[in-house]
């Protein structure tokens, strides 16, 4: 929609509206009487949600969106969250609760960090979408050792996981709040690249305190629940380092959900993690493969009657 | 009738400057650091600094050895050996390593006077404020080499014997800062300004005894967070004064405009 | 004999440098002057032989004769009205009267319409019969007088027939007392000490027992109260119990 | 001391004479100088500072009551402010320390000023002409310790700074000025105060301690 | 520079005023039309040429940017005192809706003044006019009223006090001395001359207050329709955005005059950017959130590309905000810092001060104009009475109710602008929720809304 | 610090007291005080000598009950501030001169500080006395000492207005006196024979009572303690009024801080800062001068 240019001199509609001073309210210009049919002073729109129940659902606002009233909202998050405690490899249950918590106060901060950051706009209005048919997987293979993208696909192949399993965002009613954590979801394969943290639950834990210091979304505080199953031995690890490490730099970096990952593929991650102020925490897949050798080599010793 | 405090004063006054100047190149009579900031006179010569020759001389050549040993008497010994005095003469100081670590803060805070001439000349530095942060941190910077050695130092300056002086040269330097910087207040926020300063300066000077990062970025945005949070503080405070001063005023203006004979 | 009492004139020569000052002494009487030019003008609509004082073509016709006038707060206002012609202001007290004069120049208008002389009554030359002041003021003076009915039988001759006299006085009430004498003077001061003689005071009844058969009639009271921080206010039937405004027409 | 940001002359204390060129030969202050010049400049301000809120204080009540003094409470205010200004500058200049009390200087000199208005106007020129006579003595003290240290050092053949002499000048020319205010007061009959010896007592005395107290801190 | 020759009979007024704004102009008009007051002798002092003024006339499609709200009450007054009908009516707009709400969380005030509202006072809340309308009909007035000395296109050299001489003691009265070497002495003495008021400083009368560190930027704007209730049912916006009020009052027919009090940045950028970025900017204003226009301030060009796609994210209600603004009118865009300042007194011997000279508020009630006509309002009801009275009209006697009926009263008004401000200019934190909450109840309240409405429009009681 | 030093006697103040009447010193007829009175130099070597032979023997008990034990406080500080034995490298040779030390408080510290603290052996101290008495005390207690302390350590009866020639000029480290200048008849003499000595950079280390100007509270409170009790004291404990009045008398006539300081200067040492240290608020005050290169 295009405004003209500056409109100086358009013909002023001659208002003969105004009969000079009529006498019954002197100063006021007397108005005809009917009413203004466009005048509706009922609620405003945003309002109208309120008044839908389970019966009569507004249309959908986006492919897949199923607009919920708010005892459903809640209840959603509360089952999904209890149900994902039990079963946590449920990854569907984890995205329901993400998609259930984040729409009161933290999915709006969340778009409006987006919006005060030129890349972040740039992310919203261009909404790329991160899969294999957007990123061809044998080009990140070619690409040289330390740069992002071979650590994506490295890390894409050791876990044995393809970027086209994230589910469908369907219970967030703002449309480009939903597309925001539809991004964040794609994306989080990647955080794990930039950190180098493995899928094993203990590094998921781990990276899911990073992402709730930085994009403060209360299913990642949630999960970080998740530590209580974990080992004694890995929960002291989690506390005494990576949960500290994680505070830090989360709060202290850029915010992650303003990277362009799709146009940093070529860059080198250690430049990328400089930039965004991000340290490289201490590598934990090293240290659990150590940890197994020596238990294994103690048993082995003990098994020879040492 | 003239008061007898001031009379008493004009009779000390005359005694003092008929006295002659003492000899050798030892300081004067009484070359007590001026505590409270004093009268800076133009014309005249500025009276004569907490060091004279030979311990200036002693002390200058111990701040080399001040990374390697630290504020110690060794340093100082090492020194006196440069200046060509015999290692005793490491004794003539009187307070002993504090000797040094305030030659420290003297030389630092000289230096920065000499250097505040030119380091103002760049145009960016528009607001007095803006000065301010340049000229801390450039005092800042004169602690790169010896930062490492700084808290040890610091603990000999808390001592109770030593903790007057090394206040006194706390309040001088930022005395010094603002007057530099060209703050020509003097009213209740000269006392406010100076503590203010005193305290950021002395937490980044801390912070700034365990900051690994490169070139101390991380002290510099320390030093900007305070300075930021001083300047928000005392704006507050200095609104909220007018405010208040406004409504007291305009209460008693509609007291009078009433008819009550306020 | 002078009906001038000595040791009145004493205590008005001190109260002289007070006069004009806008919060001092006599604010009272400041702040009653816009009455009293009310009560006059709701006495000459009551009789419509006299000229209208705010008619705007009545200008410059109504010649006024104020009696005691201290400072000149009536005399100067009466003088800048549009309808006086000219107002002639006598009091005994000289150099209460040179307050008046003082401040009389510092207004260029009432130059010209504005005459002081300091005598009493009895030194006034009589105007001639059937002429003499369209009004003649008596404000805040009659209580002062040691023998009211001799003065107004005096000031009768100055009235042109069909003219007004107009006064304003207290009643001689324990509560006139009170609030006069105790409150006004002795605790709140905001009338000098010494100002009024409750004895003095003259009731509207033995007014009109002076002026009664004495060629007057329609005579008019208006009663006020101080109403500190509202001012002056016309309170009906008050003139039994405080100050009050009083006007007799010559017939 | 600090290092002081003025010409580069040599900064070792022994230099008999000031290399900025002139023959003149100055002797170093002492340390009862400096202290004695910082306190006198303190309490200069402090004074001035409550010689205009008096004034700012007592004018719109007297002036209200008496139009005709409102420009000669204005010229006095403004005498005044000059003067505050110049004792801001000059401890500015030299970097001398204010005086710590300055809200409670505020805040009394606000309050006798208003007080002694409401007392009426009377009251109010006692008030002027007794803190005119405390300042009025003090500036006379002040001018002869300072010219008792010129003497000193013309005794002992030195030449004198220009400052000095400056500030000399500068406490005559205000001197003149308060004891102007003084005649002012007196001419409005501030003898007639009602408790005159009270009154200018009570506010001398306060001023002795005032100068006393701002002397120190 | 003229001697300071005793001034002769014929140079004595009974009412010198100087500044001829609507204040002063206002007030002579308001003397001249009195019958007790018109027989006194009145100049005005200004220093532009007051006979451009009152023959200037836009074309109905452009509008100056300088417009005032006008309260029926004043509204009323310029009636009685018989400006109203000298103005060109068809360039007044009236309005009768106000929508107000927070730019933070979208909660709402509305002011709506149905046909039941107390028809004594019509159903107007206020009128939209131009002060040049306002100023031109005075004059006109004043003119066909005659009576007054105008002293126009000539500066105020010095204010000084008049000497003694035989016949009369002019040492209290103030002599005005112009530049042309005419000298006026003024019985009373009226500042109506602006901000920084050489009347007020002759009279050494100190004007408190601090500055709002914001800038008030005003424009013509034109709409793209008669607005929603098209044209006999105008409605004024107002968003409170973190930054300072944006406002927009209709003017007739399809043109609007645009109030935005923002940071001096911000409106440094608005007077740079070329009209269309200008024009999307002020429609986002109205519509995008505040995260957007933090952003889009920052942007030298390319507004309007990103308010079209922010349009399609951000809901909200087109109904209850102003229509799009499609033009600008040329160079109609200019900025002037907002302040407070109050004086301490209105009084002095011999001296009034009225208007901007007495005080200075912030722009978000649009209340400045109204309150310096409440002061001429009253001030002439006291020279008025001091007249009919026979009272010296300069003295302080004469004055003292006008001084003691108006400063209650500005100080309050002011009290409550300089809080409004203060408490919308928070970006963050639990104040936002509170003052929502708030905002909500009074919408919901009617008896509240009302007594708004009764101050607003200058109707409610009096301090 | 060895902990020891606490118990060993000390030596409170010491004297030089000329047994010989040989060799009167050049000024010997120069009118000087004795106490409140003023008598020629030579009569004062007569009389301060009778004093403190007499005193000799009760002396430490004296000290500690007249300065209730802080004068170890400050003779320790004293040393320890001097840090004798500190050299770089270690083990440097030096050579201290410790005036009117006779009965070794000072120079046996000295040599504790060095040797062990410093660990410097070749640290060799000489202790001088005009005052043969003090001197034997001196040596009876040197027994005590362990045997590489002894070995560095050498007696010298001397007059400090007149050291002998075998102290040669320029070849002493350090000269101390501490509590003995007061006594000398002329002090600037004895400054200047200690400039002499002292090799160019070496130290004049001074301690001494002195003035309390600074508190006067305390001032008085010291001054009633010290012209009512220690007289008193000194009869009853070491049964001998007026040589305890002397001293304390003597502590009354002695400069202030500041004259003292100049009359160092005056002898041609450098002063750094103030040039003194106050002890106990002023009671005793360390002065230091250095021999400029």
């Amino acid at each position: 929609m295009d405004a003209p240019l500056i409109r100086v001199g358009h013909g002023l509609r001659a208002t003969a509206s105004a009969p000079g001073l009529a006498s019954r309210s002197i100063l006021g210009a007397s108005r005809p009487a009917i009413c203004h049919p466009s005048r509706a002073t009922a609620l405003t729109a945003t309002a109208a949600v309120r008044h839908f129940s389970a019966l009569n659902r507004p249309p959908p606002k986006y492919p897949g969106h199923v607009p919920l009233t708010k005892i459903e909202q809640a209840g959603m998050a509360i089952g999904s969250g209890i149900m994902s405690l039990f079963n946590p490899y449920r990854a569907d249950l984890i995205a329901t609760l993400g998609e259930a918590t984040a729409t009161p106060y933290f999915i709006y901060r969340l778009r409006d960090a987006m919006l005060a950051h030129p890349t972040g706009r740039r992310i919203l209005r261009l909404r790329p979408r991160i899969s294999s048919k957007t990123l061809s997987i044998p080009a990140l293979r070619a690409l040289p050792a330390n740069t992002v993208g071979r650590a994506y696909v490295e890390w894409l192949d050791r876990e044995g996981v393809s970027p086209d399993t994230r589910s469908q965002v369907k219970y967030i009613d703002d449309e480009e709040c939903a597309y925001v954590m539809q991004r964040y979801r794609e994306c989080h394969d990647f955080y794990h690249a930039l950190t180098g943290l493995p899928t094993v639950r203990e590094g998921e834990v781990a990276l899911k305190a990073f992402e709730f210091a930085n994009t403060l979304l209360p299913m990642t505080g949630l999960s970080m629940l998740a530590v209580a199953t974990l080992k004694p031995a890995e929960r002291r690890r989690f506390f005494g380092v990576y949960m500290p490490w994680a505070v830090k730099n989360g709060v202290r970096s850029k915010d992650i959900i303003n990277v362009f990952w799709e146009e940093e593929l070529e860059r080198d991650v250690e430049d990328l993690r400089r930039e965004l102020g991000i340290e490289q925490p201490p590598d934990l897949r090293a240290i659990r493969k150590r940890e197994k050798e020596e238990k294994r080599r103690l048993k082995e010793m003990r098994a020879k009657g040492f | 009738m003239s008061s007898p405090s001031l009379s008493r004063t004009a009779a000390r006054l005359a005694r003092s400057a008929r006295r002659p100047i003492a000899r050798h190149s030892t300081p004067t009579s009484s070359s007590r650091i001026c505590q409270k900031s004093c009268y800076h006179s133009y014309d005249h010569p500025p009276p004569p600094g907490p060091f004279g020759t030979v311990d200036r001389s002693i002390l200058a050549a111990a701040y080399k050895h001040i990374p390697e040993h630290g504020f110690s008497l060794r340093a100082i010994g090492l020194g006196a050996r440069d200046a060509g005095y015999p290692d005793i003469s490491s004794s003539i100081l009187p307070d002993g390593q504090f000797s040094l670590i305030h030659y420290h803060l003297v030389m630092q805070r000289e230096r920065l006077a000499e250097k505040s001439q030119e380091l103002l000349k760049d145009a960016s530095l528009a607001s007095v404020n803006d000065k301010v942060a340049a000229l801390t941190w450039e005092r800042l910077m004169g602690n790169r080499e010896t930062i490492h050695r700084w808290q040890e130092a610091l603990a000999i300056m808390a001592q109770p014997s030593h903790l007057p002086t090394s206040l006194a040269e706390l309040a001088t330097l930022s005395d010094d800062i603002w007057f530099l910087a060209g703050d020509k207040a003097v009213d209740p926020s000269w006392y406010t300004k100076r503590a203010a300063l005193s305290m950021v300066y002395s937490s980044s000077e801390l912070f700034m005894t365990n900051d690994t990062s490169p070139s101390f970025l991380e002290t510099r945005k320390f030093l900007d967070r305070r300075l930021e949070e001083v300047q928000s503080v005392g704006g507050t405070i200095a609104s909220m004064g007018q405010w208040a001063g406004f409504t007291l005023n305009a209460g008693i203006n509609v007291l009078r405009s009433k008819g009550v004979p306020v | 004999s002078s009906s001038v009492n000595p040791n009145e004139v004493s205590h008005f020569n001190a109260l002289a440098a007070e006069w004009w000052d806008p919060h001092g002494s006599s604010r009272l009487l400041h702040l009653m002057n816009p009455l009293r030019h009310d009560f006059i003008r709701s006495c000459l609509q009551s009789s419509d032989s006299a000229p209208r004082v705010d008619d705007h073509n009545a200008d410059g016709t109504v010649t006024y004769l104020d009696i005691g006038c201290g400072g000149g707060i009536f005399a100067e206002s009466a003088a800048r009205l549009p309808s006086t012609k000219h107002v002639t202001a006598i009091d005994p007290t000289p150099s209460v009267l040179s307050v008046a004069k003082a401040h009389a120049r510092k207004d260029p208008l009432l130059a010209k319409k504005l005459s002081y002389k300091q005598s009493s009554i009895e030194q006034l030359q009589v105007p001639a019969e059937g002429q003499g002041y369209d009004i003649v003021s008596l404000f805040e003076v009659i209580e002062h007088i040691d023998d009211p009915g001799a003065f107004l039988d005096k000031v009768r001759p100055f009235v042109k027939p069909g003219g007004w006299l107009v006064m304003s006085t207290i009643a001689r009430t324990w509560i006139s007392w009170l609030t006069t004498n105790l409150i006004a003077e002795d605790i709140l001061r905001i009338v000098p000490p010494g100002t009024h003689d409750w004895n003095k005071y003259l009731n509207e009844e033995e007014l009109r027992g002076f002026l009664a058969g004495k060629g007057w009639d329609s005579a008019n009271v208006m009663g006020v109260v101080y109403v500190p921080g509202l001012g002056w206010k016309e309170v009906k039937g008050s003139e039994k119990v405080g100050n009050y405004f009083f006007a007799v027409r010559k017939v | 001391t600090s290092a002081v940001l003025r010409a580069p002359t040599t900064t070792s204390s022994t230099s008999e004479t000031s290399s900025s060129g002139s023959s003149k030969k100055l002797k170093p202050l002492t340390q009862e100088q400096r202290e004695f010049l910082s306190s006198a400049l303190r309490v200069n301000q402090a004074g001035e500072l409550a010689a205009t809120l008096i004034y700012s204080a007592q004018t719109p009540i007297v002036v209200r009551k008496h139009p005709h003094l409102r420009p000669l409470m204005a010229h006095m205010y403004d005498q005044e402010a000059v003067h505050f200004s110049t004792f801001n500058s000059l401890i500015h200049k030299h970097r001398v320390r204010p005086t710590a009390l300055y809200p409670l200087w505020s805040v009394l000199a606000s309050g006798l000023g208003w007080s002694t208005a409401i007392m009426g106007r009377e009251a109010a020129m006692a008030c002027t002409e007794a803190v005119e006579t405390e300042i009025g003595n003090h500036y006379n003290e002040q001018i002869r310790s300072i010219l008792e240290m010129i003497s000193g050092w013309e005794a002992q053949g030195y030449d004198v700074g220009g400052e000095i002499k400056q500030l000399v000048d500068t406490l005559r020319r205000i001197r003149d000025e308060e004891l102007e205010h003084l005649d002012h007061a007196v001419e409005n009959d501030a003898r007639k105060a009602e408790p005159h010896w009270l009154l200018t007592n009570v506010i001398r005395a306060g001023c002795r301690g005032a100068i006393w107290v701002s002397e120190k801190v | 520079a003229t001697a300071s020759s005793q001034p002769s009979s014929q140079d004595i007024y009974d009412v010198v005023c100087i500044g001829g704004g609507p204040a002063g102009l206002s007030l002579l008009t308001a003397l001249r039309a009195n019958p007790t007051t018109s027989r006194l002798r009145v100049a005005l002092v200004e220093a532009q040429d007051l006979s451009k003024t009152a023959s200037l006339s836009l074309p109905p499609t452009q509008f100056s940017n300088r417009c005032s709200s006008v309260t029926p009450t004043t509204a009323q007054y310029l009636n009685t005192i018989g400006a109203w009908r000298h103005m060109q009516r068809n360039r007044i707009q009236e309005f009768h809706e106000m929508q107000v709400w927070d730019g933070v969380t979208d909660a709402r005030i509305e002011f709506d003044l149905q046909p039941g509202f107390s028809a004594s006072t019509g159903n107007v809340i206020a009128y939209m006019t131009e002060n040049l309308n306002m100023t031109s009909g005075l004059l006109k007035r004043i003119n066909e009223l005659g009576g007054v000395d105008v002293f126009d296109a000539s500066r105020v050299e010095k204010i000084t006090l008049g000497e003694e001489s035989e016949e009369m003691d002019l040492r209290e009265w103030p002599i005005v001395h112009l530049q042309s070497g005419k000298s006026l002495a003024a019985r009373l003495l009226v500042g109506a001359d602006g901000a920084n008021s050489p009347v007020r400083s002759f009279a050494r009368i100190e004007s408190r207050g601090w500055d709002y560190n914001r800038h008030g930027l005003v424009a013509t704007l034109e709409l793209e329709g008669d607005g929603w209730g098209g044209e006999y049912h105008k409605t004024a916006y107002q968003r409170f955005l973190p930054t300072g009020p944006v406002a927009m009052l209709p003017l007739p027919g399809k043109y609007a005059t645009l109030v935005w009090s923002t940071t001096p940045e911000n409106a440094v950028l608005l007077k740079k950017l070329p009209a269309k970025d200008f024009i999307a900017l002020v429609n986002a204003a109205f519509r995008l959130s505040p995260v957007d226009l933090a952003y889009m301030h920052t942007q030298a060009t390319g507004q309007e590309e990103e308010l079209a796609w922010r349009t399609q994210h951000t809901p909200f209600d087109s109904r209850s905000i102003p229509q799009l603004a499609v033009g600008v009118q040329e160079g109609s865009i200019a900025s002037f810092p907002l302040k407070l300042r109050h004086a301490d007194t209105y009084i002095g011997e011999r001296i009034a001060l009225v208007g901007d000279a007495a005080h200075t508020v912030h722009p978000l009630a649009g209340q400045g104009l109204n309150q310096g006509q409440g002061d001429i309002q009253s001030l002439v009801k006291a020279i008025e009475y001091a007249v009919a009275h026979g009272q010296d009209l300069g003295t302080q006697m004469s004055l003292e109710s006008y001084n003691s009926e108006r400063y209650a009263a500005n100080h309050v008004l002011m009290g409550v602008c300089d809080k409004i401000h203060k408490l919308y200019s928070v970006g963050s934190g639990p104040l936002i929720p509170l003052r929502s909450l708030g905002l909500k109840a009074a919408n919901a309240l009617g008896p509240l809304k009302n007594f708004f409405m009764e101050q607003a429009s200058g109707r409610g009681l009096k301090v | 610090r060895p902990a020891s030093c606490i118990s060993r006697t000390s030596h409170f103040f010491s004297t030089s007291r000329q047994l010989r009447e040989s060799k009167p010193t050049p000024t010997s007829d120069r009118p000087t005080h004795f106490g409140y009175e003023t008598v020629t130099e030579s009569v004062k070597q007569e009389r301060v000598a009778e004093v403190f032979t007499s005193v000799a023997e009760s002396y430490d008990k004296m000290n500690d009950l007249m300065s209730m034990g802080i004068h170890r406080l400050w003779k320790d500080h004293f040393v320890s501030s001097l840090n004798p034995g500190a050299t770089n490298p270690t083990g440097m040779p030096q050579r201290i001169l410790d005036v009117a030390g006779g009965t070794g408080d000072i120079a046996f510290r000295m040599l504790q500080h060095a040797h062990v603290n410093n660990g410097n052996p070749n640290v060799h101290v000489t202790i001088s006395d005009i005052n043969p008495a003090m001197l034997s005390v001196g040596r009876q207690r040197s027994l005590s000492l362990p045997a590489s302390h002894q070995s560095s350590l050498s007696f010298l009866e001397a007059n400090a207005e007149v050291l002998p020639s075998s102290l040669k000029d320029n070849s002493l480290d350090l000269y101390t006196v501490a509590f003995g200048i007061r006594n000398f008849s002329n002090m600037p003499a004895a400054l200047r024979e200690a400039y002499r000595v002292l090799k160019p950079g070496g130290i004049f280390a001074c301690m001494e009572f002195s003035k309390v100007d600074k508190y006067p509270i305390f001032n008085a409170i010291y001054k009633q303690w010290s012209f009512s009790a220690i007289p008193l004291i000194g009869q009853l404990v070491a049964g001998d009024r007026d040589s305890y009045q002397y001293l304390v008398e003597s502590i009354e006539r002695f400069p202030s801080q500041e004259d003292f300081r100049d009359m160092i200067a005056d002898a041609g040492f450098a002063i750094v800062g103030k040039g003194y240290e106050d002890l106990t608020g002023g009671v005793a005050a360390i002065h230091k001068g250095i021999k400029p290169l």
